[in-house]
């Protein structure tokens, strides 16, 4: 079929959905004003049962935590994935020069940017380590936190050589602190089962409301969610960085065909 | 304005629809498709809020102030790292497509060929 | 507040319609850092800083990201054959 | 041993193994991996399997965290997650178990290159799966959905080849697509009840239904399950997924990936909506014309097909069309009709993707045409081919064929009846076609099957073929069993999930193979014997009837083109006819 066909498929099903999207629009809650009181409860319960002050992150690892475990292994399935397939034919070895598209300029590093991407690096790392430690008192956690601190790792290959970037940022160990992130979760929803409590109850201390260590169980669940939001990203930006290294003996098989 | 948000994410989706079906560069139909997915945050986040009320973080304001529905918002954050790591797939396949094939239009990609 | 509830929601209306209509993928990313931003202020008007703060290290900075270096990579690609 | 205590288990130590797995992957020996997860698959089974047994008096409910209903305060209101086993829920995940147990055997030494990855994608994939049985919570089925997609992306893609490359482009971009609607719809049941447990969910919809919002997101959740069911029009991903998948992957995938999204749906409406008359009625009508229509396409585009696994692939499409007939009547009948089914199908067509694995490791094509008399020395494989390929024409033996009575029973008039029949002959004569071609040489003019898209392929081919074989022979020795022994169980397994406090129980009477049995067998011989037969059309109006007899075949080839662009765009005409059901 030709895009025309395609559009013309596309306006039959609008001319049908139209009406039923507006007819479902209509009878929606009124935005603003939520029929839902599972929020609300939560938002009297929560800090009260758990001693916790940031309420997403007592969804997030607490009360509805078994599906944060299952995003978790989102995450690890998607960037297995992708190690896979980058690394498929390019196998393990590591390239030690930056590869570059002919015809673009490639101006080389002043100081001044060396320096700076050491600070900005330096002080994002921190930032997210803070972060991740928050995650059950204010805003951010694991995820974000975790997000931040493997971002921060991209400016070493801004300020430094590839060669540098290629030497601090070890593949294995990622992939390993990625994997022990989630075993530890697996960990924390398993061993309460062996205690005869429920999986991923909150058997441990809950610490005092607005403290660095209020939440229990959940300020495990946060840094082991940190480690391996840290892991995986890390891993992932490592090897999609390794996709623009130097072509040696590049062995991309051209298929059969063409 | 009561409506607006629901609207906004149909037209957000919709739009997202129409780039996919309508793309000739596979990078850019992957864009389309983060577009269709931001429709659903915008729908999910919708849903939970509530005017006049807060965040729903009890740390500068004590339990107990109106505070919007962090429910949806545990939904929404987890799924939006995820995300992340799919396009990260999605490209990525694409990427080994391109070493093989010398081409991202999703209209010249087809798994198999007729054998002449 | 309304109103700039209201207002962001029309912008990110209008920056997923621009990422869709920037057809050349180098000029989408910048389209798509764009709408990550004004995602990432929706969602602080709607009181998640939660929600927002992973948007936007997601949504400006790793997502643009990866779809740079996937270009580049595509570009040398190119070039090699 | 407390049940309640076992349940997260069966979802934990998959995930737990993964991850471990991960964490080692670069200091692993070889071949630990393979054990671990052979014996954990085989651990899941056995778990599974009693846990189904438990759960015959009254569902195993296990909440996660300790949050159970009663911690709100509030009638209305479930704050935790929780997993609920009743007994067909937990032999569906046993099922997938063993279907994993046996693959994992089958892939003993394929995956050697690249550190357990493999290994690790297929746990998470397993532990998604049996989440998605087990749980009580609509976003938490979200996301095992979500993670079942994830993991099979990426196995898809494993080979590295230019189509599976390109098949998963086309399976992760529809799937994608679906799981954004099912994470719509789950918003737009979850803004109208205000909560996400199923049975709470239910009541609060026997209060308000009929209403928009709900049923709007019924539809969307039901497009995401059906996409992964493929039922036409969003069946496109599934031919090039599973046609260039591994073939260890594509067992899975055809085995029982697709059939969880059906009954996904079984679940959702006769758990959820079961007091919603305007989705029931959507349901019933709807869906049902939906899978008449599937049966046929699937059954058609089957038996036009020369690429062994593209032809299995359509198979799947038909006989998910069967089984989803078997859904739109929501009854206990229909409910043990597809559980049997679902059985029965998963280990034939497990089998038969076995088969073409063997035939790529040893002969290094599927190509029917292509491999013309080249399996003659494979001669064991050729029986076992032919036995599952009785089985799908309809051989009176066997769960398929239990099952098939139920799914009859449920149809709404003769006609239709004979229609699914008539779907069922044609995958099971395509599958006799190519395994007379390979193993015997019969030959016959190849008809539309000529044309159709083709390309050879090759998988590692140092396993012993025993090895390979095993799996395929134990598969189809349970597929073939007489299922007395088991059905009460299942006839109350199913009864149990459509009314957890219920007593009835569905019974199926197997014993009476009467003259009308063979009447599904005979049909497919007829075809297969058609087929062998043809001879090259020599005269002029011989050439003009076949031509008018491609016309069909060539509309169906052109209309699956290949291109992802095409298929979303289908997919918004299959949003618009589930609307368009709803009137």
């Amino acid at each position: 079929m030709n895009t025309t066909a395609r559009i013309v498929l596309l306006v039959i099903a609008l001319v049908v959905l139209a009406p039923a999207a507006g007819m479902l629009i209509l009878a929606m809650p009124a935005f603003g004003h939520p029929l839902s009181q599972y929020g609300d409860v939560v938002n009297a319960l929560a800090p009260r049962l758990r001693n916790i002050s940031n309420m997403v992150a007592a969804v997030n690892f607490d009360i509805r935590g078994i599906d944060t475990l299952g995003e978790e292994c989102m995450l690890l399935a998607a960037v297995t994935g992708t190690v896979m397939l980058l690394r498929g034919h390019r196998g393990e070895d590591m390239s030690e020069r930056a590869g570059r598209v002919p015809g673009r300029k490639q101006p080389s590093r002043s100081d001044a940017t060396v320096l700076l991407c050491r600070f900005i690096a330096t002080v994002l790392f921190l930032f997210g380590i803070y972060m991740v430690l928050h995650g059950t008192v204010t805003p951010g956690g694991g995820f974000q936190g975790g997000v931040i601190v493997a971002s921060s790792f991209v400016l070493l290959y801004l300020g430094e050589s590839y060669r540098a970037w290629r030497r601090i940022v070890l593949g294995p160990a990622l992939a390993a602190l990625e994997g022990t992130g989630a075993l530890a979760y697996v960990l924390a929803a398993a061993l309460p089962l062996l205690g005869g409590y429920a999986a991923l109850q909150n058997v441990l201390p809950l610490g005092t409301w607005k403290d660095l260590f209020s939440g229990g169980l959940m300020v495990a669940v946060n840094y082991a969610v940190g480690c391996a939001v840290i892991g995986s990203f890390g891993v992932l930006l490592l090897e999609f960085m390794e996709e623009t290294r130097a072509p040696e003996n590049d062995p991309v098989p051209d298929e059969e065909d063409e | 304005m009561s409506i607006l948000a629901w609207c906004v994410a149909a037209w957000l989706f919709g739009i997202g629809v129409y780039g996919i079906v309508t793309s000739r560069h596979y990078v850019h139909l992957i864009g389309c498709l983060a577009v269709c997915q931001s429709a659903t945050y915008v729908l999910l986040l919708g849903i939970g809020f509530r005017w006049h009320a807060g965040p729903p973080i009890f740390y500068d304001h004590p339990p107990g102030t109106p505070a919007v529905d962090p429910v949806v918002q545990a939904l929404v954050l987890t799924d939006i790292v995820v995300s992340a790591a799919m396009t990260a797939l999605l490209l990525a396949i694409a990427l080994q497509v391109h070493k093989r094939r010398g081409t991202l239009d999703p209209q010249h990609l087809r798994p198999f060929r007729q054998e002449k | 507040m309304s109103w700039l509830v209201g207002a962001l929601l029309e912008l990110t209306a209008l920056a997923g319609s621009l990422v869709v209509l920037s057809r050349d993928p180098r000029r989408q990313v910048y389209a798509l850092c764009a709408n990550g931003l004004v995602l990432a202020l929706l969602f602080f008007a709607l009181q998640a800083p939660d929600v927002a703060l992973s948007e936007i290290t997601i949504g400006t900075v790793v997502t643009p990201l990866l779809f740079f270096v996937a270009l580049a990579a595509a570009a040398m690609n190119k070039a090699r054959r | 041993m407390n049940p309640v205590q076992l349940l997260p288990v069966a979802v934990l130590l998959p995930l737990g193994l993964a991850a471990l797995l991960l964490a080692i992957a670069h200091w692993l020996p070889p071949r630990l991996a393979d054990g671990a997860s052979v014996l954990a698959s085989l651990g899941l089974v056995a778990l599974c399997g009693w846990l189904a047994v438990q759960a015959l008096h009254g569902p195993v409910v296990h909440w996660f965290g300790g949050w159970t209903p009663r911690v709100s305060g509030r009638p209305d209101v479930v704050l935790g997650i929780g997993f609920s086993a009743d007994p067909m829920s937990a032999v569906v995940a046993a099922f997938c178990a063993l279907l994993f147990a046996l693959s994992f055997i089958f892939a003993w030494g394929y995956f050697d290159k690249i550190h357990a990855h493999f290994h690790v994608l297929m746990l998470l994939f397993m532990a998604a799966m049996i989440g998605f049985c087990l749980t009580r919570d609509l976003f938490n089925l979200f996301v095992w959905f979500e993670l079942m997609s994830i993991s099979a992306f990426a196995l898809t893609a494993y080979p590295l080849g230019r189509s599976s490359l390109e098949g998963a482009l086309n399976f992760t971009v529809t799937n994608a697509l679906a799981s954004f609607l099912m994470l719509a719809g789950v918003g737009l049941l979850y803004a109208r009840t205000g909560t996400l447990d199923f049975l709470t969910m239910a009541k609060v919809i026997a209060r308000i239904a009929p209403d928009p919002v709900i049923t709007g997101g019924f539809v969307l959740v039901a497009t995401a399950l059906l996409t992964k069911a493929a039922i036409v029009p969003f069946h496109m991903w599934l031919a090039d997924a599973h046609a260039v998948a591994p073939t260890p992957v594509s067992v899975i995938f055809s085995g029982i990936m697709v059939g969880l999204g059906l009954f996904g749906v079984l679940k959702l409406t006769a758990q959820v909506f079961a007091a919603d008359a305007q989705v029931l009625a959507m349901v019933h009508g709807g869906l049902f014309a939906l899978g008449i229509a599937t049966a046929l396409t699937g059954g058609l585009m089957a038996w036009a097909q020369r690429h062994l696994k593209r032809l299995l692939a359509f198979s799947t499409i038909s006989h998910l069309g069967v089984m989803l007939t078997a859904v739109a009547a929501v009854s206990a009948t229909g409910a043990t009709g597809l559980l049997l089914y679902l059985i029965g199908h998963g280990l034939v067509k497990g089998a038969l993707f076995m088969i073409a694995g063997i035939l790529l490791a040893r002969r290094n094509s599927v190509d029917e045409l292509a491999l013309h008399g080249q399996g003659r020395t494979l001669w064991p494989v050729g029986v076992v081919m032919a036995v599952a390929g009785l089985l799908l024409g309809g051989l009176p033996a066997g769960s398929m064929y239990a099952a098939s009575d139920l799914i009859h029973e449920s149809a709404h008039s003769v006609a239709l009846m004979f229609v699914l029949i008539f779907a069922a002959s044609l995958t099971g004569a395509a599958v006799l076609r190519a395994a007379c071609r390979i193993f015997i040489g019969c030959s016959g003019a190849p008809g539309v099957e000529v044309t159709a898209p083709t390309e050879r392929g090759r998988e590692q081919a140092d396993r012993p073929l025993w090895l390979m074989l095993l799996p395929c022979v134990l598969m189809i020795a349970i597929a073939v069993l007489p299922v007395d022994a088991v059905a009460p169980f299942m006839g109350r397994a199913a009864a149990l999930l459509l009314q957890p406090d219920g007593n009835a129980a569905t019974a199926i009477a197997s014993d009476h193979v009467t003259l009308g049995s063979f009447f599904a067998l005979a049909l497919t011989l007829a075809l297969l014997a058609a087929s062998l037969m043809r001879e090259r059309p020599t005269r002029r109006f011989a050439r003009r009837v076949g031509r008018v007899e491609r016309l069909p075949f060539d509309a169906l080839q052109f209309l699956h083109s290949g291109l992802v662009t095409d298929y979303v765009a289908w997919m918004a005409i299959g949003v618009a006819l589930l609307a368009a059901f709803l009137g």
